[in-house]
């Protein structure tokens, strides 16, 4: 032991970092704002200036024959929004996610209960790889996978077929507004498709959630004579649910915006991915798309709130 | 704005819009390829964006980027009032005193006398069909696609049916009405008053009830018809082809009541940055070789009539066959607006919203 | 007296971990029975068969003379206190409470009186409103106690439900345990690895170690005559004596125990047994001071009276200590 | 102790999830099968035959390679935004308390928790109104914009666990608060950058919509197959890449599971 | 005497929590010096401001002479041992105890040899090359010391340290502390909310409640003249007799506490002070036996020899004790 402090007090350091540590030292904000600014700049300055902006375009028109937008404040195109027609797109898009998160959910937990309480070690590792390589194969090609699994001729077309339960299938698609000509044409296979594509998304926050339910809460529960449905409905459940609307963010969120698998898997109703997609894209109609936009802005907005009341932030 | 006064040197690149199948560099069959020639002659660098309607084309033109597009007559005069498109200066086109006159001062291009493109090819949108489904009686009337009716197969029509998923599809909505319904009084599927309108909105929606999903790619369309079991549907003759050259069971007539159709011009975006590789890109599609190869691909008819004899691909009876001749048959797709020959006539932008509707069962 | 809870030859083991081994015992009705022994000894497994969360590998346990074996925890009469509380975070103290009178089917208004009840019973009147991470810990703990009460059961299992807690309120707490038990005359079987807590509060102890049982008796039994080494060692700070010193003290055994408190420093009077050494240190105590002495090698601790002070470090001392207070032990 | 350690799970759950993740599973199985069909224009099924000859086409494609370069160029550099910036915000939010810290934590998950689609409109216009044309720089831009969470979710994850005593432990021993940051709280929160840092990367590299408004006429990877997909050339290739796309970046994500398993849960892993 | 901490008036204020306030305490070189009070009363505070990692509100504070207000805690000579110990995971324990000699700037062997010179010291030789996640609670325990020590500090604060060791562990630790601060001479601040820690260890001890001091004074002090009510209450478990029974004692007081040990169940001897009562509980505590008797309404505890056995319940008794233990309070 060489060091023997001369003084209990040490002298400042005189090296730029210390200097500099000394300074932050005492003044943190300065060091707050060093660490923040950046971050900053980009989500709040250049990611929300950029939402605003394109609010704000939602303000303006557009010219029926040109296609040019006209610079004046109008809430014409608000009006042009609540017509029947986009109302429709907006009501069929928003039922579409309820029941895609609500259907991602009910598939989900059992997965994400599986791997949460039950899976150990090498099996839990293979269930995080198993949640994972659905996730990140790439979105486009599953979609067209499932185009191929649902299209009149595909595979699953195929399957009853060599079951002898087409009629089964057949039967379904004769139902009023689930069905259609085949499912690769039908709400059903959009539904599906969603639910595929969206559903790991579920699986992650509901795991993390279980995983945090200490283990004893159940045994109390047991113990207390809630049978194994009791500690499900009001111990495990209520405890779970904060993961259940942080995945419901991204299952929504996702429904929501999507603009590919309807068009891909789909009845050509638009939902309010298309539409945003077709009016900016194809239509040029950049106001409209912008109000478009303030749909799912508003919806969002109004569930996160709740999820950050709701303490899901937590789980995300 | 002034059209170009002489032409310079090539840019080294050029970028198109124009839709699928219009432009090709042999990747799909390697005889069909009028583009790398061109770069090597030229040093053009071409790169082609492809749309699937005409308001994609006249949005991505106002976006910006591009230096020519291909518009059909809907989209051409929003891109001239657009100011999107510059005049261009037919001396600097050697080629242009050689194209068809039924083209040459078209309407859709040429506005107070003053031209903005090049024609390219025009085309009916026929009427496709699987011949296995129609057996020995081909259709003959658009009636397979707007009303329920039995096929020769002895299966409904109900969900084996398509139609393009592109406001202008009201027009053949009208078209149909025109021989139909005379008493509505339709003279030009483009121009509808608010009655006539209704009418074609409601056979629309008689349609949607036969419709399982609408077409806006040719590709997926083509997919469509292997397999989704569509049997018949409005369509261009670049799909009629594309199957037949797969051996599909498919076939394509024009029906009683006529077709709509388009008649594309190569036009140049006012801020182009590479007009003079823009310019021999319009020089070099006026060519037979080109105007032919293109017809031969796309089943589409040349607008230099010399492409009709002597192409190896389109063969001396192609222009015959993507119906050259039936010119007069055609009406050809242009831009609704309110002011119109009836007096007032329905806009294009409820068009589109009213045929966004339709689709969604409204 | 019927047995509540009966454990014949109970094993669990965990692959080759031997949690719980052969463990026999009998716990009376209405008894304070205490299980007490180092971290990892068994206490929890072996609470947790009775609670019904293990399953033996081996004998046979009957809660009331039933066969406990397949019966789930939920149709156990059986209710836990657990270390940790776990009350539920998302439910109200009342609704945390009222939970076994729910999941039973009892009436919304019926159980919310017997949950007012019970929580005025562990002194937490008026608290029903409020949620788990709004109490302090002896508060939650007192409310861990009604939520099992509340439900009348017939053994109460507590596992070292005060070890969270800080000295004074645990304390406190023991005392309002131990009243409890004796007004509510409920069995309870309590978990402990304080010693003083079970010396202090329980009808029986049994000391565990290594899965094993180590001694059955009551806190007399156990803490004056400890029948093995390791008793003698856990149960307060017993100074064990080698075979050698025994035999010089003319004790025949391989090893006895000594209490600090049963020795003086003081030379020996009537009969008592003496030693002598040096003051190797010394500690103040509060009520008594801890005094080591050396006795040829051996430390020899000496709890005397803080009132006697102390004898210099080092200094020449003579222990002395009744011979009844030297209890011989089996084994090692 | 958790009594599940020794008992099983009932078999009504056994099947649910087993259900559950042969769903998630069998169209992936689908897309590896087709890449190996003999069938070029159309996906028939069963596929009349195999062959692996898509590998070497795929191989000798050319905007493949194009495509591959670009998403990886862009991933790469939107990952490393994300790390600084998911890093600062992350630190901030978690060592400090401040007015509005609520709303940064709230900011920060607005890109991924409003639809890709309004990202990306947004970013475009935004470019349009300020004139700036659409380049590698645009794309990055966009995909790190939603990077940054998944970024920060792991590091706010990790800075949580790092016991505030630590670092004053360290500033305790003499170390100033360069030292600290260099000793104690990068070795502490590095594996679950490196978490981070590999799902942002994989996160970049599958996106289409963002892509779809910020790109111009540059093609990513999933811009080339939503290209290919609809106008199909050869389209068993498609289904090579995608399969090689997902064993390439599997190892990543089996990485960032390894490096977080004890402890923090891959936070944002989805997305 | 050198003064190593000198706290002048300080106070430091969260919003309306006062953490500290007002506190004057003065710290003496080579002092064993133990801060003792309940949760809250604001013992880590104070220690958090002698290491520098809170600034006073108010008030001024000295380390060795030197104002230590503005010298931010990596620049003071002075060490903490934390109560989780706060080893860093993802080093080595050689790496560790070195860390405050790397960031010093001392060469890598002269750093290792010191480092290893101080894990002997806490009796871990050998122990270098493993990860904090590898040891016990108790080694870990001396690895944060050692880490503290390596850097030859003039004071050294320690948080609680031994609060999360189970009781054996607990004194052993304590034990090898004292005689490592008697070796050293370095002074220490020991911060506990155990009172036989504090009692058994210290030189003088601060008993804090609410941010101020209460008493401070030598062991002895505080457990036989507590100053004030709370005092008498907190270290060790005394009866505080009421003004009342002080006055039927002939003692003008407002209160007076009286250590359960200086009673006895004993009819009074020469001038000693008796009262009488009924039994009301007792427990075995191992080495005694705590009989709670009471006397018209208060409970008096008395601690009596286990050997003594116990007076039955509800049967009178006679309590003596001698004048000189009843010690008067100033206020409540
Ligand atoms: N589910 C299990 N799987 C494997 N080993 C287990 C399991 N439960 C307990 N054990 C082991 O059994 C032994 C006894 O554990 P138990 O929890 O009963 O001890 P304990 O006496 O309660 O200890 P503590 O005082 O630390 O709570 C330990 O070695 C423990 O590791
Ligand atoms: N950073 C802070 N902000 C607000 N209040 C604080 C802060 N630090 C401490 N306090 C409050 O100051 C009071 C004293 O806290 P302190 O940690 O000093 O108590 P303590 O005596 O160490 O208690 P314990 O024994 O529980 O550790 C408590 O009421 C605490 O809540
Ligand atoms: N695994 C990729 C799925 C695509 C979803 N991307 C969402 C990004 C939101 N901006
Ligand atoms: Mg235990
Ligand atoms: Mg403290």
């Amino acid at each position: 032991m060489t060091i023997l402090a001369e003084r209990v007090i040490l002298p400042e350091r005189r090296s730029t970092a210390g200097r500099l540590s000394d300074f932050f030292w005492r003044h943190p904000h300065v060091l707050l704002a060093l660490l923040l600014g950046p971050p900053l700049l980009w989500l709040g300055v250049v990611y929300l200036g950029s939402l605003f902006a394109l609010l704000l375009q939602s303000f303006f028109s557009i010219d029926d024959f040109s296609g040019l937008i006209n610079y004046e404040f109008t809430l014409a195109t608000y009006r042009q929004l609540l017509s029947d027609t986009h109302l429709d797109i907006i009501i069929r898009t928003v039922s579409m996610a309820a029941i895609v998160t609500f259907v991602s959910a009910l598939i989900a937990f059992p997965i994400a209960y599986y791997a949460a309480r039950y899976a150990r070690g090498k099996w839990k590792a293979l269930f995080y790889l198993a949640v994972m390589l659905p996730l990140w194969s790439s979105y486009l090609v599953k979609i067209y996978a499932w185009k191929l699994i649902l299209a009149k001729e595909g595979i699953l077309t195929w399957f009853f077929e060599k079951l002898n339960l087409l009629w089964l299938l057949e039967a379904w698609l004769t139902l009023p507004v689930v069905g259609g000509n085949s499912l690769s044409v039908s709400y059903t296979g959009t539904f599906i498709v969603f639910v595929y594509v969206w559903m790991p998304f579920m699986i992650l926050p509901i795991q993390a959630a279980l995983e945090r339910v200490p283990a004893n809460l159940i045994e109390a529960s047991w113990d207390l004579g809630g049978t194994p449905a009791q500690t499900f409905r009001y111990v495990l459940f209520p405890l779970a649910l904060p993961g259940i609307v942080a995945g419901s963010i991204f299952t929504f969120s996702l429904t929501l915006g999507d603009y590919i698998i309807p068009q891909i898997v789909g009845s050509s109703r638009l939902f309010i991915g298309q539409a945003v997609y077709a009016q900016q894209g194809t239509a040029g109609n950049i106001p409209l798309a912008a109000a478009f936009t303030v749909v799912p802005i508003v919806i969002m907005g109004a569930y996160l709130w709740m999820a950050k009341r709701m303490g899901a932030f937590d789980a995300l | 704005q002034e059209p170009l006064k002489e032409l310079g040197k090539g840019e080294g690149e050029l970028s198109i819009v124009t839709w699928p199948g219009y432009i090709e560099r042999g990747e799909t069959d390697k005889n069909y390829d009028w583009v790398t020639d061109f770069e090597k002659k030229t040093g053009c660098k071409i790169s082609v964006k492809t749309a699937a309607t005409s308001d994609e084309m006249v949005a991505l033109m106002n976006e910006g980027g591009f230096d020519l597009v291909t518009a059909s007559g809907d989209a051409s005069l929003r891109l001239v009032a657009g100011k999107r498109v510059q005049p261009i200066n037919t001396d600097l086109i050697p080629s242009w005193k050689t194209i068809d006159e039924r083209m040459q001062n078209a309407p859709w291009h040429t506005v107070d006398g003053v031209h903005y493109g090049t024609p390219y090819v025009w085309g009916p949108n026929v009427l496709m069909y699987n011949t296995e489904a129609f057996k020995n009686e081909p259709p003959t009337s658009w009636k397979v696609v707007f009303e329920e009716m039995t096929l020769p197969d002895g299966k409904s029509n109900k969900g084996r049916v398509q139609a393009y998923d592109g406001p202008i599809h009201v027009a053949d909505a009208a078209n149909y009405l025109m021989a139909h319904k005379p008493d509505l009084g339709i003279k030009d599927p483009y121009e509808l008053n608010e009655d006539q309108y209704k009418a074609a909105l409601d056979l629309l929606r008689v349609q949607r009830t036969l419709v399982g999903r609408y077409w806006h790619d040719a590709m997926i369309q083509i997919d469509d018809f292997k397999n989704e079991g569509v049997v018949a549907s409005g369509s261009w003759p670049f799909q009629v082809n594309l199957m037949r050259s797969e051996k599909q069971p498919i076939s394509s007539i024009i029906p009683e009541e006529g077709v709509t159709g388009w008649a594309d011009t190569t036009m140049l975006h006012a801020d182009s940055e590479h007009p003079n590789c823009a310019y021999m890109w319009m020089e070099h599609t006026l060519s037979p070789k080109v105007q032919g190869d293109v017809s031969a691909w796309f089943g589409a008819n040349p607008s230099v009539g010399a492409a009709c004899k002597g192409n190896e691909l389109l063969t001396d009876e192609g222009c015959a066959t993507n119906g050259y001749n039936d010119f007069e048959k055609v009406k050809f797709w242009k831009t609704p607006v309110t002011k119109c020959s009836q007096g007032e006539c329905v806009p294009y932008h409820r068009w589109v919203s009213d045929y966004i509707g339709v689709i969604g069962g409204r | 007296m019927t047995t509540a809870v009966l454990f014949d030859n109970v094993s669990r083991h965990f692959g080759i971990v031997r949690a719980v081994d052969r463990v026999n015992l009998s716990i009376a009705e209405g008894e304070f029975f205490a299980m007490l022994g180092p971290s990892g000894s068994g206490k929890t497994t072996c609470l947790r068969l009775m609670a019904g969360f293990e399953q033996p590998t081996g004998g046979h346990i009957e809660i009331f003379g039933e066969t406990a074996e397949g019966v789930p925890p939920y149709r156990r009469s059986v209710n836990t206190v657990f270390q940790d509380y776990a009350l539920f975070p998302h439910l109200s103290i009342l609704d945390n409470v009222a939970y076994g009178l729910m999941v039973k089917g009892i009436g919304r208004e019926e159980r919310r009186k017997a949950a007012e009840d019970a929580l005025a019973m562990v002194k937490l009147p008026g608290y029903g409103t409020r949620r788990p991470g709004q109490l302090s810990g002896g508060q939650r703990q007192r409310v861990a106690l009604a939520r099992a009460l509340v439900n009348k059961p017939k053994v109460l299992l507590l596992d070292e439900p005060l070890g969270a807690l800080d000295l004074k309120l645990r304390e406190q707490m023991q005392e309002e345990l131990k009243s409890l038990q004796k007004s509510l005359g409920i069995t309870f079987v309590f978990v402990t690895h304080d010693q003083g807590e079970a010396l202090s509060m329980a009808d029986r102890i049994a000391v565990f170690n290594d899965g094993r049982i180590q001694q059955l008796g009551s806190p007399e039994d156990v803490y004056n005559r400890p029948k093995t080494r390791f008793v003698a060692d856990f149960v307060g700070s017993s100074n064990v004596l080698s075979a050698d010193l025994c035999r010089r003290l003319g004790l025949k055994a391989a090893f006895a125990s000594l209490r600090p408190e049963a020795v003086a420093i003081a030379p020996p009077h009537n009969g008592a047994l003496s030693l002598s050494g040096t003051v190797a240190s010394q500690s103040f105590l509060g009520a008594t001071n801890r005094i080591v002495v050396d006795v040829e090698g051996a430390r020899i601790a000496v709890a005397s009276p803080a009132t006697q002070g102390f004898p210099p470090i080092g200094s020449a001392v003579t222990i002395s200590f009744a011979a009844r207070d030297l209890y011989p032990m089996d084994d090692a | 102790m958790r009594s599940e350690k020794s008992n099983s799970a009932p078999l009504g759950l056994k099947i649910a999830a087993a259900a559950g993740l042969a769903f998630m599973h069998l169209p992936i199985l689908l897309i590896f099968l087709y890449a190996f069909t003999t069938e070029e224009k159309s996906y028939q099924f069963p596929p009349p035959g195999l062959t692996t000859q898509w590998f070497a086409v795929a191989w000798n494609r050319p905007d493949v390679w194009a495509a591959l370069t670009l998403s990886v160029k862009v991933a790469s550099i939107a990952t490393a935004a994300a790390l600084v910036l998911g890093t600062l915000c992350a630190a901030a939010v978690s060592q400090t308390r401040f007015f509005g810290r609520e709303a940064v934590s709230l900011l920060v998950i607005l890109p991924i928790a409003l639809p890709g689609i309004i990202t990306g409109i947004a970013l475009r216009s935004a470019f349009s109104i300020a004139d700036i044309p659409f380049s590698f720089w645009t794309i990055m831009l966009g995909h790190a914009t939603f990077c940054i969470v998944v970024v920060y979710n792991n590091a706010v994850a990790r800075f949580r666990r790092i016991s505030g005593s630590l670092i004053e432990a360290s500033m305790d021993l003499g170390a100033d608060g360069f030292q600290t940051f260099r000793y104690v709280i990068l070795p502490n929160i590095a594996t679950a950058l490196l978490a981070g840092g590999m799902l942002a990367f994989a996160l970049s590299f599958d996106e289409v919509i963002v892509t779809t408004f910020t790109a111009g006429q540059q093609s990513t990877l999933p811009i080339w197959m939503l290209e290919e997909l609809i106008r199909p050339r050869q389209r068993p290739v498609t289904n090579v890449v995608a399969m090689v796309v997902v064993i390439v970046t599997f190892l990543p994500i089996l990485g960032a599971y390894y490096l977080t398993r004890d402890g923090d849960q891959i936070a944002g892993a989805g997305k």
